[in-house]
């Protein structure tokens, strides 16, 4: 069949990759681990930007009305006047950081990045299924992402109505909104041709051998996280249309009959329902949770195993919570609305929905961290970051219960309590499950281990600050701190807790500085790291470890056989403590 | 050989697809969702509205009838070019195909003639709710047309050149190209009669 | 689709005609009823049951669902069911 | 003010709000339990089986019991907290609405960035409104012409209400997403542009506190502070009777 498959990899690995000039080979490559790298590279930067955007941010929170120091008088008039954070700047930095950290930065790496490298990789496959639109979905990615920062740059600036981009505010904010939608828009493209393409090269091209449940959980993660983003994401692409026809059309979508703007009538026809956005924008904003957070349990649940040196425990029940998660995160989305005036019974099936999706999220839980028992556990940095993962996770979903609650959410909700609860869930949660990820796969990329003692000071300062950082969130909400607050000084409920602002941004600052050993770790064991000594290190049995390192296009020497599940550790009577997923006798 | 990435001509043993199928089904699952999304904001904003106007009265309904034929006629012109594709004749796959594109491009002259009809009066989505969804709604409808025109007519010529080295491979894409176009066609279905005669 | 022989193919093309036809016919037959004036009610349900009956036409037959493969149907059917929850909780949120 | 505020939840002078503490508090409980167990667990599995020579991993897997009694019971405690504490008092808060006749009715309209406060005034017949007539000077478009509208009053961020009796607010918004917020009245009601929403809540205490914007709605969201006064009956007519408009 190989001679008339016309695949362009195809082409590619006839004539050897060398024949490519630079730019086909590292910048418009087609090549699944050049994109993944891409990727990678890409969403730490935004990561690191986002970041940024909320270190800034906190100055204000921690020292309203005072001027930043050194870099304060660098800002333009707009943004600050003699280093005094103006609030359209404030408004801007608070929804560009969501939008940046959740759509450039942790999905792109948790899907494009890890999900591009690692998952042909490990289903045994040379390639994606489409390497063409895999090159386009990563290109629609750049591009939505410069549009988004560009928009800090036009007039008005950013946009500034939250990441939730609620109408009417929204659409009668600045023409930085109508960018954020655009780019939005290049943003949903690119994440609908990259699901495409991993769902059929999950179900198409496993190797032979390689049933369903014999996947690495990480590549079922990867599977139910692309449905979510199929499925989920075109709703937000629909509301996105409208919205972008109410400011550039002046239709009336989302605006309301009689609309009195700063005692103007506004001018549009009427007729709209601004809840309209928000059931489409939490239509894809929930299931977006899990997308952020299965991939990461996927990464967890790899490092876990290979790092207790025995088999996850109850691998079918992770499978079965994961894809019964997948499915429920689309029927949970009012849980965001419950204060928009629902009947009783839509408040009462959302939150049975809302309590049913913690079970299984509550069984992926007690599953990983039971697989640890009877182990032999390896301390190593992705390791440690692994473990953080599970009680920061679970200190994540635990506090989402007083919010899914009608009763308790009539107080947290639009509260630090709220800000606490999420960061939770993605910060120290899929965060460290991503660095996690780059320190465990980083040896099969680059051919190189990054240096364990940069990692672990990473480790430890990071975990200290992150708690530090969103711990005492949770009291700011009980004392009823509400969030978006350009000056938290305004009202004499949060004017107890303001102490905490200051620690939680001293925190935030101190855990910038963190990053610089894992910086540092990254660029330099590109050059300098100590050689992986084979194409093992970590001892693994899945199947990217059997493949060279770095991999060649076309990854695989000889299409593998897959002949037992992924986590074979520990077998009795093997000599050694890992029988690879290729290996047809136990070793 | 083992960078070759399976499927592409040949259907997969087990799922019995191959990757084209298979991929352009997932896009076209995510395009229901996507008309999804406005449909759910047309029956919102309906029942939100106490004025809203009966397609017949406002709109074009024998225009609108005309384009639903040429459409469907289109569709089946589609099926039948992929028909004779199974049955090896490139010619009669040239000639439904190309007749597949101008129907497409048909659909489009009356659309335009529809809304400079809309436009001459100074019918603008900004008039009311209605005519938002209307336009919202055949304008995203036509994109996708258009984008299908452009597919039909890469087949129809230079992506035609694929017959020759992979005549099952060449099917295979047409008949991803056909699926997408029926959706087309099914979108119309439905926006027919909820947006014109309702 | 290397398993087509000669003679089904002839009964696929004429099945296509014949699906055409209906698909055609339907069509005045919606409009036809448009012009009654039905009250809301039953002019949306007929309305809604003829684009139905045209759409499950074009999908079994134009494209090959009566005859297509597990895997596209239960991605088909997962997507509908969240079709219909996108389309009914929406507008039923509201009392 | 600052009397009312401090660490930990701000105090609570409505009626239905100790239900809402209640169960603020019993979920924290439940969720330190939990975290506590689990991370007890987690620490000692961490300990024991760690890598150290003589030590070895073992293929088999104990097949752990608890996790499925854990898990029935999480979900069973889950029930008991939606049907026995968060349905009671949301249904309460969402249809047992007081009788308009014996409330005081109020409605409360929401701007960039203000609260417009309405009464009906001694008729307890709120005038019309209308959009057309809103200026700097008529924030809510009050026609004064028409007929109960003669004694109505507007005041702008100062709501008072008296204390033991039940408040009917009906919220609604001028131009973008607002939200209500009375924390020590454990209220808080998105206030949406196009819809009339109605909340209701009955204060046991009086005092002075604050009303605060919970949605962004805008630059100015951070300052759209208003004063919430609950006072005794008679304090409250006379308050009522001073902001009478003057014929």
């Amino acid at each position: 069949m190989s001679h008339h498959t016309h695949a362009p990899s195809a082409d590619h690995g006839h004539h050897g990759e060398h024949a490519l000039p630079f730019w086909r080979k590292y910048i418009f490559s087609v090549d699944h681990k050049v994109i993944g790298v891409q990727y990678t590279v890409t969403s730490l930067l935004f990561l690191f930007f986002g970041f940024c955007l909320i270190m800034l941010l906190r100055w204000q929170l921690a020292y309203p009305g005072q001027p930043l120091p050194l870099i304060g008088q660098f800002f333009p008039e707009t943004q600050m006047i003699s280093g005094i954070m103006l609030p359209e700047f404030y408004y801007q930095l608070g929804a560009m950081h969501g939008t940046i950290m959740i759509f450039l930065g942790i999905v792109p790496l948790a899907v494009g990045g890890f999900g591009n490298y690692v998952l042909p990789l490990q289903i045994g496959a040379p390639d994606m299924a489409f390497p063409k639109l895999n090159m386009m979905s990563y290109w629609l990615f750049f591009i939505g992402g410069v549009i988004m920062l560009a928009s800090f740059f036009v007039p008005g600036g950013a946009a500034q109505s939250g990441w939730t981009s609620y109408p009417p505010l929204s659409n009668i904010a600045p023409p930085g909104q109508t960018w954020w939608l655009v780019g939005m828009a290049f943003l949903i493209n690119s994440s609908l041709l990259g699901s495409v393409n991993f769902i059929v090269t999950i179900v198409q091209l496993r190797a032979d051998g390689l049933s369903f449940f014999r996947l690495p959980f990480f590549v079922w993660a990867q599977f139910v996280t692309s449905f979510l983003l199929l499925l989920a994401f075109p709703p937000l692409m629909a509301a996105s249309v409208l919205q972008l026809m109410d400011r550039v059309a002046h239709t009336s979508f989302f605006m309301p009959t009689g609309l009195v703007v700063n005692d103007q009538l506004a001018q549009v026809s009427g007729g709209g329902h601004p809840v309209l956005w928000q059931h489409l924008f939490w239509f894809l904003a929930h299931p977006e949770v899990y997308v952020l957070i299965l991939p990461a349990m996927g990464i967890v649940s790899e490092i876990i195993a290979c790092n207790t040196r025995k088999p996850l425990y109850g691998y079918k029940a992770l499978v079965y919570a994961s894809i019964f998660l997948g499915f429920m995160s689309f029927i949970v989305w009012a849980h965001h609305m419950f204060l928009t005036d629902m009947g009783i019974t839509m408040s009462a099936f959302f939150q049975v929905t809302t309590m049913i999706i913690s079970i299984p999220s509550v069984i992926i839980l007690t599953t990983l961290v039971l697989s640890l028992w009877g182990g032999s556990i390896r301390f190593t940095t992705p390791m440690l970051f692994a473990l953080a993962f599970l009680p920061m996770f679970g200190i994540g979903g635990l506090t989402g219960l007083p919010l899914g609650l009608t009763a308790s959410d009539v107080h947290l909700h639009d509260t630090y309590y709220v800000i606490g609860h999420f960061h939770y869930v993605v910060a120290p949660g899929t965060i460290f499950a991503l660095f996690a990820g780059v320190y465990h796969w980083f040896p099969k990329v680059t051919g190189r281990r990054m240096n364990e003692t940069l990692g672990k000071i990473h480790f430890f300062f990071s975990f200290i600050f992150m708690n530090c950082v969103f711990m005492p969130m949770f009291i700011q909400g009980l004392a009823g701190v509400l969030r978006r607050m350009y000056d938290p000084m305004q009202y004499a409920h949060a004017q107890p807790v303001q102490p905490l602002n200051e620690f939680i941004s001293v925190s935030a600052w101190l855990l910038g500085l963190a990053q610089i050993p894992f910086i540092i770790n990254f660029f330099g064991s590109i050059w300098r790291g100590k050689k992986v000594e084979n194409d093992n290190p970590w001892q693994a049995t899945t199947l990217e470890w059997t493949a060279p390192t770095p991999p060649p296009h076309g990854n695989f020497a000889h299409p593998p056989v897959v002949y037992r599940g992924p986590y074979e550790y520990s077998v009795p009577n093997a000599r050694q403590d890992y029988t690879p997923q290729t290996a047809k006798e136990v070793l | 050989m083992s960078s070759e990435i399976r499927y592409i001509s040949h259907p997969h043993p087990v799922t019995g697809v191959t990757n084209s199928k298979l991929g352009v089904w997932c896009f076209l699952a995510s395009e229901i969702m996507l008309f999804g999304g406005l449909f759910s904001a047309l029956v919102m904003l309906r029942g939100g509205s106490t004025n809203w106007p009966h397609g017949f009265e406002v709109l074009n309904v024998p225009l609108a009838t005309l384009n639903t034929m040429v459409l469907i006629t289109s569709s089946v012109t589609m099926v039948l070019s992929w028909a004779s594709l199974v049955r090896k004749d490139l010619g009669k796959y040239r000639l439904y195909m190309a007749v597949t594109v101008l129907l497409g491009l048909a659909f489009l002259v009356i659309k335009s003639f529809e809304y400079g009809y809309k436009f001459e009066h100074h019918i603008y989505p900004s008039k009311s709710t209605f005519y938002a969804i209307y336009f919202t709604m055949t304008g995203l409808h036509g994109l996708h047309v258009i984008g299908g025109i452009i597919v039909n007519a890469y087949f129809l010529l230079p992506g035609s050149k694929l017959w020759h080295k992979d005549p099952e491979q060449f099917t295979g894409r047409i008949e991803a190209a056909g699926l997408y176009w029926h959706f087309v066609d099914l979108v119309w279905i439905f926006l027919f009669p909820i947006l014109y005669l309702l | 689709m290397s398993g087509h022989t000669e003679a089904e193919i002839k009964k696929h093309v004429r099945t296509y005609i014949a699906v055409f036809a209906a698909l055609a016919a339907l069509t005045v037959i919606t409009v036809a009823i448009s012009y009654l004036h039905l009250s809301f009610g039953p002019a949306l349900a007929l309305a809604l049951a003829v684009a139905s009956v045209k759409a499950g036409l074009v999908a079994l037959f134009f494209m090959h669902l009566i005859t297509e493969k597990k895997a596209i149907l239960w991605l088909l059917g997962f997507t509908v069911f969240f079709f219909i929850v996108l389309l009914t909780i929406p507008p039923l949120f509201h009392h | 003010m600052d009397k009312y505020y401090g660490w930990g939840l701000p105090i609570d002078i409505s009626t239905h709000g100790h239900a809402i503490d209640r169960l603020i508090n019993l979920l924290h409980v439940f969720m330190i339990v939990m975290f506590v167990g689990w991370f007890a667990f987690f620490i000692i599995a961490l300990v024991r089986f760690r890598q150290r020579p003589g030590h070895k991993a073992s293929y088999e897997t104990k097949h752990f019991k608890a996790p499925t009694y854990l898990e029935i019971g999480v979900a069973v405690f889950e029930i008991v907290l939606l049907a026995g504490f968060s349905m009671p008092v949301w249904t309460a808060l969402k249809t047992a609405l007081p009788d308009k006749s014996k409330a005081v009715q109020v409605r409360v309209i929401a701007q960039q960035f203000a609260w417009n406060i309405h009464y009906p005034g001694p008729d307890g017949v709120f005038g019309k409104t209308d959009p057309k007539l809103i200026d700097a000077s008529n924030p809510i478009g009050l026609d004064r012409a028409s007929a109960s509208a003669a004694d109505d009053i507007v005041t702008v961020n100062q709501l008072n209400v008296p204390v033991s009796a039940p408040v009917l607010v009906q919220l609604s918004s001028k131009d973008v997403i607002h939200s209500f917020s009375l924390q020590v009245m454990r209220i808080k009601q998105d206030a949406i542009p196009g819809q009339s929403i109605p909340v209701w809540f009955e204060a046991k205490k009086t005092g002075q506190f604050e009303i605060a914007c919970a949605q962004l709605c805008g630059l100015g969201h951070y300052r759209m502070r208003g004063f919430f006064n609950v006072q005794e009956q008679e304090d409250f007519q006379k308050w009522l009777a001073e902001q009478a408009p003057k014929a």
